[in-house]
């Protein structure tokens, strides 16, 4: 088995303190929902106790000494964050409350600031998210713009063919994950991107998979906005990330309206700060930027590549054991080329919840549903799916109990 | 919690033979409820003749959960007043809110005792509810609006 | 000096470790900057850290033993949030990153609904915080509406001569302040929702300092929305909280569009579930729910009768003891009558930076500026004040530790 | 931290007395500048005589320290050139930045190297800066539509 130099899962996963818990039925937990979210280190978690305990205050406008903590532990975070994505400037990093969030913020204000209206398009994808579906869909409604998207072919990657007809000369957004959180699969974002912006049109990427896994330069990847969470990199609840070119955000108007975003207030009128405080109304999330940073800092001391590299091998892996099963059908690419690790399955004879529910029975976690791919599932004829999925945590041994798990379930329910 | 509770012997035989299954003619009311959680959804009609519940017919698609409570409400269902049928509706709520601790009275639900194990799983409880929130969302647009249709 | 029965002040501040910290040259720290952002007791900071150690997952949609409990502990804060403010029902309480995106969420989806248009007016005050003046600026500016305002007193009252032509029947929307969190001003609401309603418009209210200081029935108080944030009552950053009226919350449009407000999602279009999770797209503030509940469990186990007493004794003594000082005027009601605890001054001849400096460097921590309300201070002719603002763990030492420091700073500046 | 790094006399001094202060004409750019965290502001106007910086007048309303920066900044820019000027600013600039590590030149900042002790207290460089930033907004102005008023 493949195993990546250095890199001691065993030694992560004491950081993690649930992971060695048990759960009903006294069977150890196997935390198999990492795309859903991931576990916290406890390096992450005794960074926000510390702030809170230690350092709280306000940010920005404090100016005693326990605020010029609390905001050196904020803007702190957002250092941190912009230095791990390749940020050309500390200012172009948004703190949003989610990835949702942040996808919703960029439709909201270009779609005040006139972006698009009727006869424009915008294009997204059959296997995103909701979060990177719904937003596009209102703001196509209030502004009678088009919606369009890129169809996701039978192995589950997006499909290209029409790509020069999908996005045209009145395409003026395209918005696409990088990593399917339903199929796994890794799109091949520079040929969008290049084409993209041959029409003029902006690139918002949904990098909410792919930041906890990849690594991540925004620089070199050329896109106009990225979007990612908190909770899915080792980090806090509570806190996304928009990244924007800042020339791009200096031109675009507030989303939300409040303290902290502004320059100055009458009755009659505002002005409003630059970016990135221009979208950060009222309190941020302060204690979360710090565990924000502590989480980079984690992410960063083992290595994205390293992380990568497990990532990749972990899930070749669960991809040749779970083809060993009988009836057991993967929905999305069955090679581990290209490919994140979530994979989702249906089971011949057992409907996903019931798959899901006998796995916690035998102390393995993993999502049962649509996981927010509503559209990606009916593309597959299928109205939900099992989905496993994997950090930097999981070891070989918990893709053999989830096998052994499934074949329970097979035996319970008489399916095989 | 033990699976074996949720998953009872009547629980399984009403997921493999459905009874009532399949969308029929007449009804008076047509709905379409969906579990946003899962994705589970049930399309359910409603057919009366004067005050009784002539048929319910369904067209389901989830898991065992549910499509076992659509068969037990069929069961249970058909034949009864509306009112009768509310009731049994309160007494089957009742048992599923209960997480565990209402007996569920067998004279009035019959198979549908076998849902007193899904109580203890508060993530299925809504599995088990989808074709019953259905059955009285359409009896009272039947009821509301008796000529439509 | 009043002091409330039974109410141990040294008891409480043991629950919060930073109030025993010394700061830079050795002073203890005197946090008087409780308005701003309250310090958190070991019972919330260990909520949290439980969680995130114990019962982290993603909720709603995980259906293993770890999403059960993640699922209860959210939906638990919201139950706590429910009763805590006397909501009908826990289907009112919405989850939002703070107060100010509450009340953009209103402004917003009011203006998505039409609520406003041309020839409608918005009422707000000049006593509001930013976050409860530019959220109805921008929508003001989006709908043609006409943003209009009550007036302040020379008292720092809420000047009520003119509420019944400034409300009148063009106006749809009424938005202010319970608590002013410069002038320490409680407004009577009563008088202001009943106009209002009897015109036809709806009534959003922002408690951000009510809901930490004074016990909030939201049923009985009988305005449409209720705007506040965790911060400021012991409780995490990363949270604030929409109530609204149920049957008006079922009637509105979803704010963001994303992951846990849908009920179904095809490519052309979706529909959405149910109050609250419509307004709550995304993966929700979880670990900060945990923590808002053990907030709520804080303040409920000292009685908010007993919060709002004392933090009405120590604003007495700090009026009475402020106005010993020559050269420092109180801007804002010089009595302790519907008066919450924040009090702004000038000191003649020295800039609010600097007084906040001068009482850093004695370990008494202030705000200086214009707290989020330039109109506030404009109306009192002043760019910017000092601000000393209690709360439950504050004793009268801490008062007399900041006239002293007060008095060291005039000694500094030579203006004594 | 000592508060007395940062209230030196000398800042004391041009923050009761400064120098250049009140708006005068003639001036070919003027700008409006706002410190947004604590509400500080300044208008500031630069009057060019070809490459010269001819004056520099100012309304400014602020702390000790904003108000003190502006007057040295009058001191140090008015009679050089441009790009003098922009030296002296970059100079400046690199001292408030550099959180008590750079060592000020007297030479180049004068009454200036006062402000060392600022940049050991982060949340008042921006007070430092407030004028400089303006001046720098101004001048470009100036430079940039020499014609315009
Ligand atoms: C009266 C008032 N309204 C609104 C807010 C905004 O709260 P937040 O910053 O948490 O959004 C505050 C606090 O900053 C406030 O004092
Ligand atoms: C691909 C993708 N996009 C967007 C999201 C939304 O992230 P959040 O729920 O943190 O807003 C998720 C996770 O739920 C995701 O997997």
């Amino acid at each position: 088995m493949t195993r990546t130099q250095g890199y001691d899962v065993e030694a992560i996963r004491k950081d993690f303190p649930v992971l060695a818990r048990s759960v009903a039925g006294g069977h150890p937990l196997v935390y198999l929902d990492s795309a859903n979210t991931s576990q916290k280190p406890r390096q992450v978690v005794e960074a926000i106790e510390r702030h809170y305990l230690e350092h709280n205050a306000n940010v920005a406008r404090a100016m005693h000494q326990l605020g010029a903590e609390a905001t050196a532990a904020f803007e702190g975070g957002r250092d941190k964050i912009a230095q791990f994505i390749g940020a050309p400037s500390r200012d172009e990093v948004i703190f949003t409350k989610n990835a949702s969030e942040a996808l919703n913020l960029v439709a909201r204000v270009l779609g005040d600031v006139g972006t698009v209206g009727p006869g424009d398009e915008i294009v997204i994808s059959q296997m995103e998210h909701h979060s990177n579906i719904v937003p596009w869909q209102l703001l196509a409604e209030r502004t009678g713009a088009t919606l369009r998207w890129f169809g996701v072919t039978d192995e589950g990657r997006l499909d290209l063919d029409d790509l020069d007809t999908l996005v045209n000369e009145r395409t003026k957004i395209v918005s696409l994950t990088w990593v399917s959180n339903m199929l796994g699969t890794i799109n091949p974002l520079d040929v969008v991107i290049a084409r993209a912006h041959q029409v003029g049109a902006l690139v918002a990427v949904d990098a909410s998979q792919a930041v906890p896994q990849i690594p991540v330069d925004v620089a070199s990847l050329g896109a106009d906005f990225v979007a990612f969470t908190g909770h899915k990199m080792v980090g806090p609840t509570g806190i996304g990330v928009l990244w924007g070119r800042y020339d791009l955000l200096a031109s675009l108007p507030p989303f939300l309206g409040g303290g902290e975003m502004i320059e100055t207030v009458t009755m009659e009128r505002s002005t409003f700060a630059a970016p990135p405080h221009r979208f950060e109304a009222g309190t941020p999330p302060i204690a979360q930027a710090a565990g924000l940073g502590a989480a980079v800092d984690y992410l960063t001391a083992l290595g994205m590549e390293n992380v990568a590299a497990h990532e990749q091998a972990i899930t070749a892996h669960a991809l040749e054991r779970l083809q060993e099963i009988d009836g057991l059908t993967i929905v999305g690419p069955r090679e581990p080329v290209d490919r994140g690790g979530a994979i989702s399955f249906a089971l011949d004879g057992v409907h996903p919840h019931d798959v899901a529910q006998l796995l916690d029975s035998r102390g393995v976690a993993v999502r049962a549903g649509h996981h927010c791919a509503k559209p990606a599932h009916r593309r597959f004829g299928v109205q939900s799916t099992t989905r496993a999925s994997f950090y930097l945590y999981t070891t070989e041994a918990e893709i053999d109990a989830l096998v052994e798990a499934i074949r329970h379930t097979q035996r319970y329910f008489k399916v095989s | 919690m033990d699976v074996d509770a949720l998953y009872q012997e009547i629980i399984l035989d009403h997921y493999k033979n459905p009874h009532g299954a399949g969308l029929r003619e007449p009804h008076e009311a047509e709905v379409h409820h969906v579990n946003p959680t899962c994705g589970d959804e049930i399309t359910l009609r409603v057919h009366l003749d004067g005050d009784t519940v002539a048929d319910v017919s369904y067209d389901a698609e989830g898991c065992s959960i549910s499509q076992a409570s659509a068969s037990v409400l069929y069961d249970l269902l058909v034949g009864k007043s509306v009112p009768q049928g509310l009731a049994v509706l309160d007494a089957f709520s009742e048992v599923m809110h209960g997480r565990g601790q209402v007996e569920p009275d067998e004279e009035v639900l019959e198979d549908g005792i076998a849902f007193a194990g899904v109580a203890q799983f508060p993530a299925r409880v809504k599995c088990a509810l989808l074709s019953w929130m259905a059955w009285k969302d359409a009896v009272s647009q039947a009821v509301s609006d008796p000529k439509e249709q």
